[in-house]
């Protein structure tokens, strides 16, 4: 076994093969741990379906938002669910684009989670609706009411940012996957050979398709790599846009950009910290990456303490009582949703703050429980801006609590289990690791005895 | 694609060096119909084939960004112009400053769409537009290979020749031996 | 599968792939087929879709007020003001739009009953009845009628039926109409005429509450409002409560329970003393000092001597006890009030003797009246729309019914004591009814139907089909004319022929026959001719009855139509002489042991508990706490610290008679010794669905009648305990400051009193506002703004909110819940916050003053929630309207996120209205369906109809480019038509002499949350304060907002006037008392 | 071990979400403030139905009497107005009450067994139960008299009602041939929004009407709640 507890670059495979054959096992009959977990993950599933069933009977009025609360958990976990989806585009495009290393191991599995976590993300704006029934209006098509959308609305930003991000993030994950299917295909049998046949496209590695691939994959990232920091942007703006005092604020898109980084990575260290050990890939996912990301994590955990920092700040210097009254009334401990903030804090400015000391960054105990902290603590920022500034808008004699309902709990349940029974299948389906990438950093086989051009 | 008149030949090497040397030689001696497989895009075998030329996808690229963002601008400014009369919060009827949102991401659509569709032209994708004689599972393992679809029966023995001096494995040339690939 | 079924499938494909008419129908891919059913015969000048107008009169009693009752496809859907009416302001009072709700109510009794089995009317109920008064007067027992106040025609028909007619009601007047017996001679209400008043003193009467009749809010309105005579009535409140209507007041003064009448002796003989008056009025107010009464009522002598002060200064008006000041004095007290008016000069002009006259009764009757039907001595009780079952308790009232022969219930609706009549008769209600009401002397109000009798018509929809039902109601006063008929007592036919007979004989006789009979009688007496005249055979000439006269017919119908007659009578001061003497009660503290007293208080809008089953009423959040749906004690913050409880504890209150247990509401409108709880709620009654099982009956804690007969209820001492449970009352109010956010503003009354609110050279000067600076290089160039503001080429409609005539009675809410087809939720999802009503009053306490303030979709020009919908649902329409179009809404609620006033409405649920509450529904206004956002349209229903009837003025050609006018607009939404204090005016803002233009020129015109810049179509006007300092001129600012209206909105008039230099030249220097100088020129 | 603590984790999460949701059903299922469901699967409508109005022209359910527009407008020339007399008051357009019918027909045609039918209805005091063919929804705003008094013909938005209901006569070797009607009423316009948009947009009656305020009476046409309610 290796040393996987090294900082440096993991062992990798001798030859082209040995790392086919490393990934393929993931392709073995499955574990009674595998089943159980993605049984967990089907049935929050379905609790989550069962409470959208209610909510499309009986109207959002099972839900508790209340005036002047009109936005809750589901704009919540939207947000946070968007948040997680920047880290695997911005591993496999941004850092693609400037070559890191640290990439190849862990940005498969985190655009596997990108892809999923925007369907996750995707819907909540859907079954947060009203009317979800109607969500076809959203979308520009000729009808016979001559009807279009109203293009300055933020929310109608979102639904092209949002659908293009998904778009796009697929297509790269897709683009990807190729050639590491056409392994599959060409490592299985029967059906199953005949469906990673039709999913590889046809894939066959000729000197054209790569000429062409990398042509494509180089512009993909290019593309990808603006959109990840304009989507969260534009999420950012659904808050900015309104003059809502703690939303209306020029600060909110790096902010928001920074904190669905540091969700984002802290999800990869999350969801990749167990696989590698479930799958005993450490040859391909070792502490290297985890410290990477976590330093990642560092970085983004800072410019989020100071994005904090400065909305008070701005609130204090803008001398505009709206921003001040509410910045007070969150940051008391004793106001509606004072906790909420002291976990926000914690969690975000705070936990992962050991991380600094480069022994708890390279313990993979240390590594995962500071990342979960780091997800909780993403979702609570999301729900302290969303909820808090709503719950004490500018007329006092509208100022209430809201604090979510069951089936308000039991659809974010729900999109949880979506997630997941969506990435378990992943992974136990296809290449997890990006395995051609992974023969590109193994030295080609070498004969030696001809001059080689 | 069986509407090939000529022969088919596959070499199959396990050493990058060997392969690059098979290339070299065979373009030395002017051969051409030649198909390298690979499982991984080395940049040796990129270079020495294509000699730096660029692919033509980032015209499709471009093709796509350009036709995105003025599908953006049509799309926003003349759906509004219909309902001139609404001015949401009374901000203009085409208001450039929210539609550059608009703009933007059909821009970025666009261009993914168009290059997507640029790279499964120039790759050849879906696979069945593809000869069945390029396919070995090998070559998406550890090997590399280079196989020639269509080659004229005349130059069948130069090739083999120059396929086994650079050091492929293994050279089978006709119909049937090129479709009984072995499976692992 | 049949062909039908066949061609329905294939049409549902093409719907679905149209993708069209999925509105707010959505449930419905399929519609079911309506039908069209027409009229048989055509009633005559009904238009099917066409809105019909009957003049009619709401409530009864002192209260009947006129109204135009809204008539649509055979129902009545709303109540209108009635403009041409005198003596009153057109206005709709809350009551009235309560009757129609109750009108709807799905618990009315359906017809005659006999214990639970139907009747017929003819052949059951009316024969019985008959029988068994005529029984019960041959076996020499009473026929007693006990109801709710009436006057006119029915108390003359009642007499002529009945032996002994109680007319009672637990918050009436008794102790007002006694104390007019004791003082006067005679038992009636005195009249008040606010209007002219300069102060006003209340010594617990919620004269803006509904007290003495929606017309005296209107009337204060009036005498509030100092444009034109430069004077701003002062308004004083006596009392150990402080209710919505004494948040009002600009003085309130926290006297002990039951030490009023104390204090007012006390002013009286200061003013007295003051104007030199002398009288029998002054030796009847008997000897008292200000000292004793000062230290009795816990407040200072010189408070006293300062009311005493305003008062002698001229145009002072004394208002008695009413139900709060209903303590051990409370007859006392409303005479020490009379007495008050008289020696301070009030009478003839503010106070008179042209009130109500209609018989009044005493609890003390009741009490009478039980030990006589206990004795045996009532044959008949017949039971109108009273309920001393639920208000008296102890009253042993519901016991004394079973030793009566026959009870009978006129009740149109199920209570207490109904319930317990052996014969239920169901009376035809006021919207079916004919009838009149003399609520002053001289002005007397007719009752028409304005629609036939409840039912719902037989309507196959879908599948399943809705049985007809039919409310078999009759009118009470034809069952009694019938009745009156079988005794001989009554010669007219009906109750139409006997109210027309009468009409003749009173008001057509003196209004049209006297005037040439007098004359012919004068010329006769002259020449010497007979009188009366005699015929060619000598004998004199037998004029027919004068409702057979041939001129009659016309005359009573063009009354109909007007809804109203008044006489010289109405308008003749009635001057009153003091004829008796008071014995003053010695000991006027409530009685009974504990360290509190209890002030019982009617519910703001369930009243005395008539409305209690009326949803609307309990939806309708209590004007001061916020509360709906319950009863709660309000408890000073002092006594709760010590009872160591906090909002939403409960506590037992315990008299001598009994106790209750309710919810805590701290709240400084209270004395610490006292706790107040809301009367009118604890029904358990299963009948009563919406009054079932809601709070707690408070008349338990009460008992005892006053020395004069007057029930007693605020003179109990209870005793306070927590139980340590804790309660889940309902509130609807977030904050109670508006943390200096500009809701609610004040001005100097003094400063608004000169200067009214005539254009003002700066808009807004006189409240104070310190506006948020824009810079002088960006006004100069017009750059105050990114985008301009939207144009309107006829109409940009606004409305004007005078928060200074408002005074939080809720009567705009109900109007809009009736018009705009709002649903009630229930209690609990008002807890999950899920109230629909589109005008929020916010209510507020700021420094001395309790600010209400009518909170609604302000229109606004810049709509933050209009770029953020990413349908179009809702935009700014062309008439400057903020439209929203509830069938294209996806429901997203970013626009209620984006709306800094929070005035928009989410439907949680697709609410379904009960049968028949489903016919009270505004045909012009659709229901929304659940997901869809709504708010206040400006009543754009009624924008439509009357933009379109003056393109039809003319009957032949259609005037295409017609404009209405500002006078048809002013009251135009159902809330300003309804607001007894016209606080609410509607208008055109493009047009610059309309009101709404002109009182946005106003000293005291503010904008809530103005520095967010969404240019409102709404503006607010302070309110006055006589506490606060005059405002200096606050030129710096004040320019800065002024001229970012100036120059964007351009052409609005005065704002113009002050752009440029002007305003740029104060706001180069920056310092107070610079502008303090420059203000000086005002 | 783990399969043991995952099903259990499962029960206790569905006996969770089951009672939340009978909590939830029992704070909904409130009699005195009823709910409507919203149908999550809308597949079969009721027998009586027709598709939402406003999808598909040439519907025409069937009327309770053989009424002919064609023999009353066309052939006779009745104008429409003499019996929809409310369609220029009024924004319904008014189905003639009975009585109306029965000025003529108390002595046209009394001896037709339709004509006896209305005068069945007519003596027992009730309505005829005709079925509504062109029929908007309800959160649209349509008002007759604006449409009139402009000079929209009615067969703009109705069709040709004088071609329709064309009757034909079977002699059932009674007194006069027995009138058949195929479709009463049927339904020629799709009464669609964009339909109702074209004609705001380009009506020359706007022109005609308005003059020079015309361009802004087109705006308001427009509007949304012009005709939304």
């Amino acid at each position: 076994m290796k040393d996987v507890y090294s900082t440096g670059e993991p062992n990798r495979p001798e030859s082209y093969g040995a790392a086919n054959r490393d990934i393929i096992r993931v392709l073995l009959k499955p574990s009674a741990a595998y089943f159980a977990m993605l049984f967990v993950a089907v049935s929050m599933m379905l609790f989550g379906v069962w409470c959208e069933y209610q909510q499309i009977r009986w109207g959002m009025g099972v839900a508790n938002i209340k005036h002047p609360t009109m936005w809750g958990v589901y704009i919540v976990t939207f947000v946070f669910w968007v948040g997680i989806g920047h880290a695997g585009t911005l591993i496999s495009a941004i850092l693609y684009l400037v070559r890191s290393r640290w990439r190849t191991g862990v940005y498969r599995a985190s655009e596997a989670m990108t892809v999923f976590a925007v369907m996750t993300a995707l819907l909540f704006p859907v079954l947060h609706l009203g009317r979800m029934w109607q969500n076809y209006w959203f979308f520009p098509y000729p009808n016979q009411r001559q009807l279009w959308m109203n293009f300055k609305s933020p929310l109608m930003w979102d639904v092209f940012a949002i659908s293009t991000y998904f778009t796009v993030s697929a297509i790269f994950f897709y683009v990807g996957l190729v050639p590491d299917i056409a392994i599959f295909r060409d490592h299985s049998k029967g059906l199953v050979k005949k469906v990673y046949g039709l999913l590889s496209l046809g894939w066959r590695g000729t000197h054209r398709q790569w000429h062409h691939y990398m042509a494509a994959y180089g512009f993909f990232a290019a593309l990808a790599a603006p959109l990840v920091l304009s989507v969260h942007s534009v999420v950012s703006w659904d808050f900015a846009m309104a003059n809502t005092a703690g939303w209306h604020s020029t600060i909110f898109p790096p902010y928001f950009v920074a904190g669905a980084i540091f969700s984002g990575c802290a999800m990869v260290i999350t969801l990749l910290m167990p696989l590698t050990y479930a799958f005993n890939w450490h040859a391909y996912v070792n502490i290297w990456h985890f410290d990477a990301l976590a330093k990642m994590c560092l970085l983004t955990s800072a410019i989020l303490t100071y994005a904090y920092g400065m909305e008070y700040f701005i609130g204090w210097y803008s001398q505009n009582p709206y921003e001040q009254a509410i910045f007070f009334w969150r940051a008391d401990p004793w106001a509606d949703y004072g906790w909420a903030f002291y976990i926000m804090v914690f969690c975000n400015c705070v936990a992962p703050l050991p991380w600094y000391f480069q022994k708890l960054r390279t313990n993979p105990w240390a590594l995962f429980i500071i990342s979960i902290f780091i997800n909780i603590g993403m979702w609570f920022e999301r729900f302290n801006i969303i909820v808090s500034s709503l719950a004490h808008n500018f007329d006092p004699a509208t100022w209430d609590y809201y604090w979510p309902s069951w089936i308000e709990w039991g659809i974010l349940i729900g999109s949880t289990g979506w997630f997941f029974t969506w990435f378990l299948l992943f992974v136990k389906t296809f290449p997890a690791i990006a395995i051609t990438e992974i023969k590109e950093m193994i030295p080609p086989p070498l004969k030696g005895s001809l001059e080689a051009k | 694609m069986s509407s090939a008149t000529g022969i088919r030949i596959k070499g199959i090497y396990e050493h990058l060096d060997c392969l690059l040397t098979g290339i070299d030689r065979l373009k030395k001696a002017n051969i051409t119909g030649w198909t390298v497989m690979a499982p991984l895009p080395r940049h040796e075998i990129l270079e020495i084939v294509y000699e730096g030329r660029p692919s033509p996808v980032r015209w499709w690229t471009l093709t796509g960004a350009v036709t995105g963002m003025t599908i953006g601008l049509l799309l926003t400014s003349l759906t509004n112009t219909q309902w001139p009369m609404i001015l949401p919060g009374g901000k203009p009827v085409v208001s450039l400053v929210p539609y550059a949102v608009i703009m933007f991401e059909c821009t970025i659509l666009g261009g993914a769409l168009f290059t997507t569709l640029g790279a499964i032209v120039h790759c050849g994708l879906p696979g069945f537009f593809l000869d069945k004689a390029i396919q070995d599972p090998r070559v998406t393992d550890s090997s590399f290979g280079i196989v020639f679809t269509d080659a004229p029966t005349g130059d069948q023995a130069k090739i083999e020749a120059i396929l086994r001096d650079s050091g492929a494995v293994e050279v089978t040339s006709g119909d049937a031996t090129l479709y009984d690939v072995p499976n692992n | 599968m049949n062909r039908r079924n066949f061609l329905q499938a294939l049409g549902l494909g093409t719907g679905a792939s149209a993708l069209s008419a999925c509105g707010l129908d959505y449930n419905r891919y399929y519609t079911p087929i309506e039908q069209i059913l027409p009229y048989v015969v055509k009633p005559e000048n009904v238009t099917p879709g066409v809105p019909t107008f009957f003049a009619t009169s709401i409530t009864t009693g002192p209260h009947a007020h006129p109204v135009l009752a809204r008539h649509r496809d055979g129902r009545v859907v709303h109540v209108g003001s009635n403009k041409h009416a005198p003596l009153v302001r057109a206005c709709v009072p809350k009551a009235a739009l309560l009757e129609l709700q109750r009108h709807y109510s799905p618990d009315r009794y359906k017809g005659p009953m006999e214990g639970t089995a139907a009747l017929g009317w003819n052949d059951g109920a009316v024969p019985k009845l008959t029988a068994a008064v005529q029984a019960a007067k041959s076996a020499g027992k009473q026929v007693v009628w006990l109801g709710q106040y009436r006057s006119g025609s029915m108390v003359e028909l009642l007499k002529s039926v009945v032996d002994k007619v109680v007319m009672w009601e637990p918050n009436g007047y008794e102790a007002e109409a006694t104390a007019a017996q004791m003082v006067f001679g005679t038992r009636f209400l005195p009249r008040y005429d606010l209007a002219g008043a300069s102060y006003v003193l209340s010594f617990g009467a919620n004269v803006l509450g509904g007290w003495g009749g929606t017309r005296l809010q209107s009337d204060f309105a009036i005498a509030r409002n100092p444009n034109g005579d430069h004077v701003i009535a002062r308004y004083a409140h006596v009392s150990p409560y402080r209710d919505q209507s004494a948040a009002n007041a600009d003085d309130w003064f926290a006297v002990t329970p039951g030490s009023e009448v104390l204090v007012a002796r006390a002013v009286a003989k200061l003013v007295a003393q003051k104007t030199g008056f002398s009288g029998p009025a002054v030796a009847a107010l008997g000897n008292i000092d200000t000292a004793t009464a000062a230290s009795a009522a816990g407040i200072d002598a010189a408070a006293i001597e300062a009311i005493a002060a305003q008062f002698a200064s001229g145009n002072a008006v004394a208002l008695p006890g009413g139900a709060i000041g209903a303590g051990r004095a409370a007859t006392e007290l409303a005479a020490a009030t009379y007495l008050l008016n008289i020696v301070g000069g009030a009478m003839p002009t503010l106070f008179s003797g042209g009130g109500y006259r209609a018989p009044i009764a005493n609890t003390k009757d009741i009490m009478d009246l039980v030990a006589a039907m206990n004795a045996g001595n009532v044959g008949v009780l017949l039971v109108d729309e009273a309920n001393p079952v639920h208000a008296l308790p102890y009253s042993g009232f519901a016991e004394a019914m079973g030793k009566v022969g026959t009870t009978v219930a006129f009740s149109s609706h199920p209570d207490e004591t109904a319930e317990l009549c052996k014969l239920k008769m169901p009376a035809a209600d006021t919207f079916e009814d004919w009838g009149d009401e003399e609520p002053l002397l001289g002005f007397t109000l007719l009752r028409q139907p304005a629609m036939s009798p409840l039912n719902l018509i037989h309507r196959p929809l879908g599948e399943q089909e809705q049985v007809a039902t039919k409310w078999d109601v009759v009118s009470a006063g034809e069952v009694l004319v019938r009745v009156g008929q079988a005794l001989g007592t009554v010669t007219a036919k009906t109750w139409r022929d006997y109210l027309r007979e009468r009409w003749g004989r009173m008001v057509f006789d003196a209004d049209v026959l006297a005037p040439p009979r007098d004359r012919a009688r004068r010329e006769a007496e002259a020449s010497g001719a007979p009188w009366p005249p005699v015929g060619p055979d000598g004998a004199p000439v037998v004029e027919p009855p004068p409702h057979q006269d041939a001129r009659f017919g016309a005359w009573f119908n063009k009354q109909l139509a007007n809804g109203f007659h008044k006489n010289d009578l109405a308008e003749r001061p009635q001057v009153l002489n003091v004829t008796g003497n008071v014995q003053w009660a010695a000991d006027v503290a409530p009685a009974g042991s504990g360290d509190m007293t209890a002030i019982l208080v009617p519910h703001a809008h369930v009243g005395d508990g008539r409305y209690a089953n009326t949803p609307w009423a309990q939806e309708l959040p209590d004007p001061m706490s916020g509360i709906v749906w319950d009863t709660w004690a309000e408890i000073h913050p002092d006594t709760a610290a010590k009872l160591g409880v906090v909002d939403r504890d409960e506590v037992e209150i315990k008299s001598a008679n009994g106790s209750v247990k309710t919810s805590v509401e701290i709240t400084k409108s209270v004395r610490p010794d006292t706790v107040a709880i809301q009367l009118g709620q604890g029904h358990a009654l299963a009948s009563m669905r919406y009054a079932n099982g809601i709070g707690v009956n408070a008349a338990l804690l009460a008992k005892d009648v006053d020395a004069h007969g007057a029930m007693a209820w605020s003179g109990n001492k209870v005793t306070v305990t927590k139980t340590g449970g804790r309660t889940d009352v309902v509130h609807t109010f977030g904050g109670d400051s508006d943390e200096d956010r500009n809701f609610a503003v004040v001005v100097n009354a003094e400063q608004f009193a000169a200067k009214g609110d005539a254009p003002a050279d700066h808009p807004g000067d006189l409240t104070g506002i310190h506006h948020l600076e824009i810079d002088k290089r960006l006004t100069d160039i017009g750059l105050t703004d990114f985008y301009p503001i939207p144009q309107h080429p006829t109409y940009r409609f606004g409305m004007t909110v005078d928060t200074d005539a408002c005074n939080g009675c809720g009567a705009c809410s109900i109007a809009c819940y009736a018009e705009n087809n709002l649903p009630v939720v229930g209690r609990e999802k008002v807890r999950q916050g899920r109230e629909m009503s589109w005008i929020r009053i916010d209510r507020f306490y700021k420094g001395d003053e309790t600010h209400f303030v009518p909170m609604m979709c302000q229109h606004c020009g810049h709509a933050p929630c209009e770029s953020v919908c990413p349908v179009w649902a809702t935009y700014h329409s062309l008439d400057g309207l903020n439209a929203m179009v509830y069938n294209r809404c996806v429901g997203t609620r970013y626009c209620s996120n984006a709306c800094p006033f929070s005035a928009r409405k989410f439907n949680y649920h697709t609410y379904v209205w009960p049968e028949p509450f489903n016919m009270q529904l505004n045909p012009d206004v659709v229901t929304r369906t659940m997901g869809v956002m709504e708010k206040c349209s400006f009543c754009v229903q009624r924008i439509r109809s009357i933009k379109s009837a003056y393109k039809d003025a003319a009957t032949e050609t259609t005037n295409f480019n017609a404009v209405v006018p500002d006078a048809a607009l002013a009251r135009l939404p159902a809330c300003a038509e309804a607001c007894p204090s016209q606080a609410l005016t509607f208008g055109n803002l493009e047009d610059p002499s309309s009101t709404v233009t002109r009182t946005r020129k106003s000293g005291r015109n503010y904008f809530p949350l103005e520095d967010l810049n969404v240019f409102s179509a709404v503006n607010y006007l302070a309110k006055a304060s006589f506490h606060v300092a005059k405002a200096e001129a606050h030129h710096g600012g004040g320019h800065g907002g002024g001229d970012a209206h100036g120059a964007t909105e351009g052409g609005h008039g005065a704002e113009k006037a002050h752009d440029g230099g002007h305003g740029g030249g104060h706001d180069e220097h920056g310092k107070a008392d610079e502008h303090g100088s420059a203000g000086d020129h005002h | 071990m783990l399969r043991t603590v995952s099903l259990l984790l499962t029960a206790a999460l569905f006996s969770t979400g089951l009672s939340c949701v009978v909590a939830e059903e029992q704070l909904i299922d409130d009699a005195r403030f009823p709910l409507e469901p919203h149908l999550i699967l809308p597949v079969w409508g009721p027998s009586n139905g027709q598709v939402a109005a406003g999808v598909a022209t040439g519907v025409a359910p069937e009327q309770p009497i053989p009424f002919s527009h064609y023999l009353h407008a066309g052939k006779n020339e009745i104008q429409c107005e003499y019996c929809h007399s409310a369609a220029r008051k009024s924004i319904h357009g008014g189905v003639p009450e009975i009585s109306v019918c029965m000025n003529c027909h108390k002595f046209v045609r009394t001896k037709s067994k339709h004509i006896q039918k209305v005068t069945e209805y007519w003596q027992k005091g009730e309505p005829i139960p005709w079925q509504k063919v062109h029929d908007l929804p309800d959160y649209v705003n349509f008002a007759h008299v604006r449409h009139i008094r402009a000079g929209v013909d009615c067969t703009e938005c109705h069709g040709q009602i004088k071609l329709q209901g064309k009757p034909t006569y079977t002699d059932d070797g009674g007194e006069l041939p027995l009138l058949a009607v195929d479709k009463v009423m049927v339904r020629e316009t799709t009464l669609q929004m964009g339909w109702c948009l074209d004609c705001h947009a380009t009506h020359p009656s706007v022109d005609e009407n308005y003059g020079e305020s015309a361009e802004t009476r087109r705006a308001e046409l427009k509007d949304c709640w012009t005709c939304h309610k």
